[in-house]
């Protein structure tokens, strides 16, 4: 059920990067949200090296060694590494953990050498199949807990997941512009799914000591984002997808809920939102995630975040070294230049810049700023009757948002979208319940495997 | 707070460039009841199309209202996204449309139109992220061919199984991680030795040109929407290097 | 002869990224330093693809393509693409310029089609070898000057160099920390060998009614930078690589005495000094161009810059889309960021940010920052009675500025390796002629192939 | 205009981390002549050295001024790079001056000494960049290596042909441009045809080891310091695919 009902901040003027309300500490002297923004590389293993353990350990102990390298070669004065699992890492228990380990025990030796303060987060693969399997009961899940473990007793500072409960439905309606099933998949079972596993993250986390970070709607906002694309993309509309981010925003809020305390994970651009209404420290990624995906926020998003990050990339040579390095000095002069108003004391003007950079590039930036982005929030908390009318509430409000701010411009065809949408948002049923027996009967028969035991109803 | 009068110079909207002539379906029938049949595909409308075949099927021949209602209105769908007018959303409902269409007047005929030929489709091993295949499937189905879908999560064995069971004429593959396309290679392996010199197509997430370039029967599928047009080039004979040639560089 | 003798800029304070006191126009609705910094691009192609001309034109057909679609798939008002010539392509003057026809038949195409401003500079390879043949008179310049004439044809907007004079020196004495084999090797070979390359250069473009660029010190300023490298590099003393480059902006500004109209070269770090000097409109590299180097001025150095650039990535795929398009987008916030500040009227602001992030990161940011940068440029031009005058005035200027500030740390073997060059320095002949001669001598003795005639000495 | 106060936030000078405790040369000879010249190499004394060899060798066989003065200063210049103390710069200046010294010996000893093995070394076509390959070819030469410098912009053909010529333990290419390291490939496979399993070593610029690890011979350069190192492992007998695996993994 969820619990937040009032805003960590008093205004969206307050939010800025590089403090949050509720800072976190942990690892080598990192601290998150503490007063400045630090980096957080994601390195990718290349393709074969998962082969085997032996090859996949030696494949990431190369990756931070560059890493850790370059923060000393040019100077960046702490940053977090993203052990991001691939599916065998997390599927095979043992090579998470020592793949933490491994991590661990270089950053350990920076520290001891240069000083340079760091931390681990473990993100785990969640492989769970919602269409095929009982996810509350399934060897995927057992892995994935133990995992957990691995990577807490191994050397993670932070736990955090991409959960995909209600994947199922929204895959299916995300490509057919369906609200209604969007709003099902992500807000209602998504959020239920969430609390169910957030639940055993916390107990591992509180178990070994570590923090328990975040999760993000990646199999669900970011499929709509994604595909969205770009501007001469036709494959969802850019109104439908800010719709879903809203949604995905009362969403991910589970976790904290549950008790995670952030920083939250880099791929949850609705974490801006979350910011505003726990006080966590969030990761983000834009401009420099180029490498992993493109979006239409590369600067507004960053004009919150705590943790900078460049999603993934790919470990190979480039001419300036290898792209883990690369994209180690690319964030670190992001970060750099956010201390460096952060030290002048000019910070919001900074934050001001970003946010006037892309508010009104589409329509995902403009939810995402954070004057809408707290009102959203506001929107969330003040109907926390239900994870069903509080993601109908940030999506409706999303919707205003849009619809009545003369400098957000959109095609006729994104209007039509975004109208149509408001209009099946605001005819839905009031209670929760009646909602789900609604979505229950339509989705169970269009969607094969569709189980509603896997959310506990 | 400082303001910004004027954005133009910080971004522009290339995607309100040229809009505004909206074109809308050029397509219709003087016969009332296959005009309903075209309009159900055309609007993606689920609920209506089953009267509307109905409809014209007390009147027509079922291969009449296939022919000239539902694959007349899906080929009117196509045009309309390949010309930016519909989105992604419309061109796969109006398939569900079509879909369901096509099975009542294949029960009244009595049997399966004969279809263009067979596609297997997979997501890798360790991959749960389907959505491409998905959308994939739709639009193979919605074109004409007959889909062998396997799911996700597809042990390489598992797809050399059907195709050794289904000869089709294209195999597709989806994968999201780079650590989970490299069972690609070894698809495209198997399939060598056994025999089968098909086209292999392999897109999502991470996959790229480069890397499907190198192995033999790999043709990089960049867009869901490229399927079709694939099958029924290998279809009319092109083998899987002329296809890749064609549509890869 | 020098022609400089006074400022373009009454102050420091007045230079600023996005503006330059002589703007330039070209291409396809493309102003440079008339207001807003654009992104430019440096297309690298894969190693195989140089084969054969045909395969060639392709491979830069399909970075082209890449580039301008990720422009108006984020919504990238214009960009600038670099042809940075391999060696094939100034080799064949024929390939050069068919690759500017095929950009600018693309380039065109988009403008048509969406708007897109774009333009092109043609930069051609300088492979003439001083050590061992006539580089006023050989194949090798025979063919670059054809090449700058088929990529004027072609469609080449801007037609720059790297070019190499007194590379023989400065190869030998960069690395054995000799400053008066340096300023030798740059400061007066270098700076007569492009009054003879420009005078031809500027004719061409005169020729085609197009741009004569300009020039970098890549072949020396920056070899002894990147040698010098990152914190834990032992290659060249950080210190002797800032006096290399103050003594390249008296080189590289001959092209702009010789006609050269910018937008300078991406990597001619010395550029702030001569956009100080000159008032042109200078491209700079920084962090979004970590894909080509490691540097530790990622933001400083964008504080004057009209022309924003990665300086080469080669053409390969990322998660993200492919390098090309994935550095356009990183490329295209940055510059998005430096718009905003502008369009708020806050971009004074920004710049002292980007300044105050590396100013004391290291030497040559310290040198290159606005004020400093100003005052070597003073210092050039108030010693304008030769080559080797202004050149020896910028070095002890630099040097001068890097002792007295205390806030400007440096290790004992640093410092000392300054202090030792600025003894050099000072101990140096008053007259150019004597210098030469004193060079001549000890030079023709230590390098094999070194002669006086390349330079009509 | 704000200023900061503390930069601490912004960067960390890690450069400067841990200096302070300078070491200096731990080397000296009770013999005053000897000392002289181990000085001269210290120092990179180029124009003293040839005195001090001098007066060393009026008392002393050559190969003692060889080996106790300048191989022995020469070896602590190694030390003092390897630990920091020393730049790139010291250690090209003290070979300079050791080869001065060296030079002088020989004439006296009427001979050159024996020299390690022979090293092959080149700049690719295309590739007027050299001075990678310049400071490999000092750095072999201190270490008592026999260096055939082919120089810059050298075609595969003469590669090969220096090979047969020489026989040397080691080639190696520097390229700056991977637009011209594609010759290294044919470099590698030239070789093997004419039955030379050598290391070929690989580096400079946009040469990475992941692209050299693609050919057989190829051992990936990452700085000139390591070519003394791979040319004595040479020597030494390991073969191209053990120092790849020491030097590149
Ligand atoms: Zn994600
Ligand atoms: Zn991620
Ligand atoms: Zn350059």
């Amino acid at each position: 059920m969820p619990k937040f009902d009032k805003m960590a901040y008093a205004s969206a003027d307050e939010m800025i990067f590089g403090t949050a309300k509720n800072p976190v500490k942990y690892g080598r002297d990192f601290t998150v949200g503490g007063g400045y923004v630090f980096p957080e590389l994601v390195p990718h293993p290349r393709p074969g090296t998962e082969t085997t353990k032996k090859t996949l350990v030696k494949e990431y102990e190369k990756m931070v060694t560059d890493v850790l390298g370059r923060c000393v070669a040019i100077g960046i004065p702490g940053i977090q590494i993203e052990l991001e699992h691939v599916y065998q890492m997390t599927k095979n228990p043992d090579w998470g953990g020592e793949i933490a380990a491994a991590t661990k025990h270089l950053q350990e030796e920076y520290h001891r050498k240069y000083g340079l303060k760091s931390a681990i987060r473990a993100t785990i693969a969640d492989y769970r199949k919602p269409d095929e399997e009982d996810i509350r009961n399934c060897v995927a899940l057992e892995n994935q807990l133990k995992t957990f473990e691995t990577s807490a007793a191994g050397g993670a500072d932070n736990l955090s997941i991409e959960s995909v409960g209600g994947k199922e439905i929204s895959d299916y309606t995300i490509v057919r512009q369906d609200i209604r099933g969007t709003l099902f998949g992500i807000g209602v079972l998504g959020s239920r799914d969430m609390e169910f596993m957030w639940k055993k993250i916390v107990e591992i986390a509180d178990k070994y000591g570590v923090t328990p970070g975040g999760d993000t709607d990646c199999a669900q906002a970011n499929v709509a984002m994604f595909m969205a694309g770009g501007y001469q993309d036709r494959s969802v509309p850019h109104t439908f997808a800010a719709l879903t981010r809203a949604i995905s925003a009362a969403r991910s809020l589970v976790a904290y809920e549950q008790g995670a305390k952030g920083p939250s994970k880099d791929c949850g651009y609705e974490d801006v939102i979350i910011k505003a209404i726990t006080g966590v420290p969030i990761a983000m990624e834009g401009k420099a995630s180029a490498c992993a995906h493109s979006d239409l926020v590369g600067n507004l998003i960053a004009a919150c975040c705590d943790l900078w990050s460049n999603e993934a990339v790919e470990y190979h040579d480039m001419f300036g070294g290898t792209t883990v390095a690369v994209f180690t000095e690319i964030l670190g002069y992001d970060v750099a230049l956010m201390n460096t108003a952060i030290e002048m004391g000019q910070a919001k003007i900074l934050r001001d810049m970003m946010v006037e950079s892309d508010k009104y590039r589409d329509t995902h930036g403009f939810i995402l700023c954070p004057q809408n982005a707290y009102e959203i929030g506001k929107a969330i908390v003040e109907n926390n009757t239900s994870y069903y009318a509080r993601a109908r509430a940030a999506a409706i409000k999303a919707g205003e948002l849009m619809l009545k701010d003369s400098k957000l411009q959109m095609s006729a065809f994104e209007k039509e979208s975004l109208e149509s949408a408001m209009r099946t948002l605001e005819s839905l049923p009031e209670k929760e319940e009646d909602f789900i027996s609604e979505c229950a009967d339509i989705y169970k028969k269009l969607i094969p495997g569709f189980s509603l035991a896997n959310y506990g109803l | 707070m400082a303001t910004v009068a004027n954005y133009s110079n910080i971004f522009v909207r290339y995607d309100l460039v040229g809009t505004g002539d909206a074109k809308g379906a050029k397509l219709s029938s003087k016969d009332a009841a296959l005009q309903k049949v075209i309009q159900c595909v055309l609007e993606g409308d689920s609920d209506n199309i089953v009267d509307a075949v109905n409809e014209a099927l007390a009147t027509k021949d079922p291969m009449v209202v296939i022919n000239e209602g539902l694959i007349k209105g899906m080929n009117e769908v196509s045009r309309l996204w390949d010309e930016g007018e519909y989105y992604l959303p419309q061109a796969i409902v109006a398939s569900d449309a079509m879909l369901i269409g096509l099975e009542i007047c294949e029960k009244k005929l009595g049997k399966s139109v004969e279809k263009k030929g067979t596609v297997v489709t997979h997501t890798a091993e360790g991959d749960i992220h389907d959505l491409g295949q998905k959308i994939v499937n739709a639009l193979l189905r919605a074109n004409g061919f007959e889909v062998v879908d396997l799911g996700k999560d597809v042990p390489v064995d598992e797809v050399i199984t059907a195709v050794k069971k289904y000869n089709p004429v294209m195999v597709t593959g989806t994968a999201l991680m780079t650590t989970t396309m490299t069972a690609f290679e070894k698809i495209s392996k198997r399939l060598i030795k056994e025999g089968y010199k098909i086209p292999f197509v392999c897109g999502g997430g991470a996959v790229s040109n480069e890397y499907v370039q190198g192995y033999e029967l790999g043709v990089y599928g960049k867009d869901a929407s490229q399927a079709p047009g694939m099958a029924s080039d290998a279809v009319n004979g092109m083998d899987w290097m002329q296809i890749r040639e064609k549509w890869n560089s």
